[in-house]
């Protein structure tokens, strides 16, 4: 229980920087998108991962993940704004992660495809295991509720189970993709429901709550360390800003918007806190030093060069050596 | 009235939905979104959710079922939002769509339009361009226009074109260039070049957004007198090569343009076909200007750096010039 | 109970039919991929559609489909033989089937893909029906095990569920993918399981009982026509010959084909016929008829000429009207 | 030892993975099966089911899962049974792969064979020649071997290179063709063509299958007097042009053949290549040989009709030698 407390806590701390970097991000760049309102459900399925595991998130908020795999703010700003500071040189589309944290890359904006590279990711710790070499790392990615819709979904999840990888699919559902509401798109009884077919578990959760994500996430990682297999849980959550930062996202109602944002993940985790004794001052606390990190590093940031030819690479599309 | 590129492209559509009840679209955010970049506004309004038809993020599927539905009599417009997802598409398109009239030796067709978003443009995102890869393949028709009228015009030719048509649209054109387009207009041919300005001393044939900046180029070298002559190549399958032969038989110089990497890019199809009908004519090296061989960058200041630009083509030309 | 019987009677002829015309085409062609064994679930699956319907059958078995559409055996047999009078003129494998009489033809031989054409008939279906245009036809599909784990699969079912398509999927599960058992490729309860993932009803058949295919499919089929939308139906039943005519299929235990042969569905369907009071005189008869119009078919059309120049149709990669 | 072209294939791999505990392979019908066309036989049971991977009918996953094994440490293999397939792979080979170097400012790689069937054959399954998309694309190499020791010592290559290699193997030469090939070969550089005939009237730069067309072709020609250079192209991606440009300077007349279509196909890259960049070596129009511009066919009868021959490669030779 107290070791929950404690989790919560840290867990808290990430969301919170999760929600200041984004509405941060989304000012910087109108073509951000934004994961307001998602952030107990990335930080709960990211948080308590070892080093040596891949994680793989989602394009919408990823950064908090990054970061809690030692990432550099600055580093990840610079990505935002165009800077030569940024891991990739400008390249990639601003939201892809350092590899070098063991972070699958966005190297492509076509969604579903990157499920079967993490799994790939999961196909090489296995192979090693197979092999006797000692090594139970596993992988964890997220992807959208629209992205479930794509064959690669399918054909990622179900090799996954075939070859029983060490790898934990889990779904942000945020009710989303785009304009479109999630019955435009999904009318089984959950994403999470398709597990069955695959002879995986399956689990809903509240996408809201840090720790009943966590909670699940972290069973179902202890599962795939194990040598038991993948795993398909669904965070149940809700995009509370635009599909990008400055879509104003009229197509939705304005009620469900209401109730959801009376469902907020912040307030949920900090409610919680409260209740196990965290005062308002260290609360506040945690909020003015995010708020510090991250307009620090716009201020630095913004000093720095943009990309330019030499960040092009005009002889980089190959490895040599 | 005058109408930007997907102005004249919307009108289009909705015009010859209201020809011919058999049409209808499918995609994703096509309804009350209006589209990405604007690319379905008002159909949602008029035709409603039966012809306007959201979709799951299935591009296979999307395309798959639209080939079915046209096997079976119906005449389906499925939009793939951006040209990076056509790879997600390809076995449909190609395998499929563009099979299905030989294969049944005739006795049943594929009236579908496949309509995407190619190149740079204010949106930024998903920047590919995968076009030369379908010229390759026997039974698609290959549309990529860069003019609002000729996008409107052939995009009706594309509607009522009983086989499966490839419509490119240009992200660049697409709120930026403005023409006249009349409410009620004919289809444009399948099949043909366009020499939108006349010139002497070179031709250079284009793509999409290049065919805006040799227009440009092509004032820019008025001045020094050279002159210009600029084919828009608007179809890629089939190609119109009696059109650019024509301005070789006249010019004796060819540049080829396109936003899409060089090697093996659809360019290498127009210098190949000319270096084999029509080589006689020619007096200089064909040079083909093209993205360098690099993975399409996202930043724009890289991007900037990444597309052939106007200095490019001022380049290409000035090396055939002094050969 | 007595429309049943004649059902059965029925169906027997066609499975009988497809059995001598499979070993026909194997003996003819090394390459014909010979469907002896699945004959209940083929013929149960397409049996009792009407001419407006569509039918997209698996390629393993799916002459007997187009006879009971209305075929002409010649003309298959054409086929087969790469002669003049096919129905395509040789261009597609011989396994395409008519598309004048409904049947989705095979134009590529890339599994998976031709679900969603599939789907797109009944799309039209729908799209008919949605105007008021009276019209309740359905599409009945098949495809096998290993074709079910194809993104195009997820995506076809998924996209017939949302859209509430008249389609029924059936799965013609014969245990393997060319030299693959499933266990290599499905670890979930049943292929039929994933149905529930898609919100569709989902359901394991015998697929060496032509009645309780039949049963099945009817079932879903009329769900289909009233516009309730798809099912997934799972026939299980084994190919007891080779992937192709000239496969040993070396690499499957004798003792598990020595069980499925004395599953034989024809001795099946047999039994239940005596049982129903046919005599041995009809039920050879039929059989006889069967040998006599194949043999009768494959004299006729060896000696007609080979597809050719004519044929090939340098112009008609594009309609022109 | 005299080894197929597909023994070299299955010996190199063999020894590769004895080198290397990092390789293996996925696909399907690759284990006890020993492959499409015996395309892996022998490997299973020397290497077992943890390093020769049966996978489900997913293309798009198997290859997936390889770029992810790839970028973190290992060096898959993936067999995709046939070209057919490779549009089914499409965006993993394209957008993921051949990107993952790029994009991450190096940091990471993908060091990944794809291998396919390509062409007709002994098999007359799955006939489909996409290997024209595949040079436009940055990022990835792309191998088409038309000759035993070639083969062998182009996959040892492609599975060293730290990039993801595209191996193509013809299926007409998969048991026709033999030659010495020694146990322990070296890599061949990636990169080079290779003059497989000596000749100086005309240069026939060739691929797959229509190499040996070629120098069948060369054979007949030589009794005429007709001196026929043969070049087997070997790599698409890179191109090796210095060799191409050396014959020419030679004989000054090129024809270009392979067996996809022609239309848009990989001969446009070569011929624009030598317009561009060396026109002046060229006394002739430059003659591609290719399939005619139809959906490929199933029966022997028409695929023999349809694919390019031994008279076509004459035709373009006495157009070149006649102009
Ligand atoms: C294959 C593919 N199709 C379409 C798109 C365009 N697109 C970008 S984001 C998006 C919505 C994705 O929805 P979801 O997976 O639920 O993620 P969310 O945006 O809700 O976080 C779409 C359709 C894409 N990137 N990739
Ligand atoms: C996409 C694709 N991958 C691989 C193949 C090669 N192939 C042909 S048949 C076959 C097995 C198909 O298994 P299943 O779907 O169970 O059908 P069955 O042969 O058992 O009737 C395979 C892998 C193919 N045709 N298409
Ligand atoms: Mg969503
Ligand atoms: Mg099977």
């Amino acid at each position: 229980m107290r070791e929950r407390q404690s989790r919560l806590a840290e867990m808290y701390r990430w969301m919170v920087l999760c929600r200041v970097l984004e509405r941060a991000c989304a000012r910087a760049n109108p073509r951000w998108f934004p994961a307001e309102g998602e952030e107990a459900t990335i930080v709960g399925t990211f948080f308590g991962l070892r080093p040596d595991d891949v994680v793989a998130p989602h394009y919408r908020g990823p950064f908090v993940v990054y970061l809690m795999r030692g990432a550099e703010l600055p580093r990840l700003v610079g990505q935002v704004l165009g800077k030569v500071n940024g891991y990739t040189k400008g390249r990639p589309t601003p939201f892809c992660g350092p590899v070098a944290l063991n972070v699958v890359p966005w190297v492509a904006a076509d969604l579903g495809t990157s499920l079967s590279v993490a799994a790939g990711a999961a196909l090489g710790f296995s192979y090693q295991r197979e092999a006797g070499i000692p090594n139970d790392g596993v992988v964890v990615v997220t992807f959208g509720d629209g992205t479930a819709n794509r064959g690669d979904f399918h054909e990622a999840v179900n090799l996954a189970a075939v070859w029983k990888l060490p790898i934990v699919f889990v779904c942000q559902n945020n009710g989303y993709a785009i304009s479109l509401p999630l019955p435009t798109y999904v009318v089984g009884p959950s994403i999470a429901a398709r597990a069955a077919g695959y002879g995986i578990p399956g689990r809903v959760v509240d996408g809201n709550d840090a720790l009943a994500v966590d909670d699940a996430v972290q069973a179902a990682v202890c599962r795939a360390r194990a040598g038991d297999g993948p795993s398909l849980i669904e965070a149940q959550t809700y995009r509370l800003a635009g599909h990008w930062a400055e879509d104003a996202a009229t197509y939705r109602p304005a009620d469900e918007l209401a109730l959801w944002k009376r469902r907020d993940p912040l307030d949920r985790a900090r409610q919680q806190l409260r209740a196990a004794g965290h005062d308002e001052a260290s609360l506040a606390s945690i909020e003015d030093q995010a708020r510090r990190d991250v307009d620090r590093a716009f201020e630095t940031v913004r000093e720095l060069p943009d990309v330019g030819i030499a960040e092009l690479g005009a002889d980089e599309a190959f490895r040599r050596d | 009235m005058r109408r930007t590129f997907v102005e004249a492209i919307v009108a289009a559509i909705a015009d010859e939905m209201r020809r011919d009840e058999r049409v209808f679209m499918i995609g994703q955010d096509i309804g009350v979104f209006g589209g990405a970049m604007s690319g379905t506004k008002g159909l949602y309004e008029e035709f409603g959710p039966r012809r306007i038809r959201e979709a799951p993020i299935s591009e296979s599927a999307m395309v798959g079922a639209a080939v079915g539905a046209a096997m079976f009599g119906q005449r389906p417009i499925v939009e793939v939002s951006f040209g990076e997802f056509l790879p997600l598409a390809m076995s449909q398109i190609v395998l499929q769509a563009a099979n299905v009239h030989y294969m049944t030796a005739g006795a049943a067709s594929v009236p579908l339009v496949v309509r995407t978003r190619l190149g740079d443009g204010p949106y930024h995102g998903h920047p590919q361009s995968f076009e030369a890869w379908f010229p390759h393949v026997p039974g698609l028709r290959v549309l990529m226009p860069s003019l609002p009228r000729d996008a409107g015009r052939l995009m009706r030719a594309a509607i009522r074109d009983p086989n499966p048509v490839l419509f490119l649209e240009n992200m660049q054109a697409y709120h930026a260039v403005r023409e006249e387009v009349p409410d009620e207009d004919d289809p444009l041919p399948i099949g043909t070049a366009r020499v939108v300005r006349e010139g002497r001393s070179v031709t250079v044939a284009a793509t999409g957004w290049m065919v805006h900046r040799a227009l440009a180029v092509a004032d820019r070298l008025a001045t020094e007198g050279v002159s210009v002559e600029v084919i828009d190549l608007r179809c890629l399958a089939p190609l119109d090569l009696a059109t650019l032969v024509t301005s070789l038989r006249k010019t004796s110089r060819l540049v080829v343009a396109h936003e899409a990497w060089k090697t093996g890019g659809f360019g290498a199809e127009v210098s190949a076909a000319i270096a084999e009908n029509a080589l006689d004519a020619l007096d200089a090296p064909i040079v083909r200007v093209g993205a360098p061989h690099l993975p399409v960058p996202s930043t724009k200041a890289l991007r900037d750096l990444f597309l052939p630009n106007e200095e490019d083509l001022i380049v290409a030309i000035r090396r055939v010039l002094n050969y």
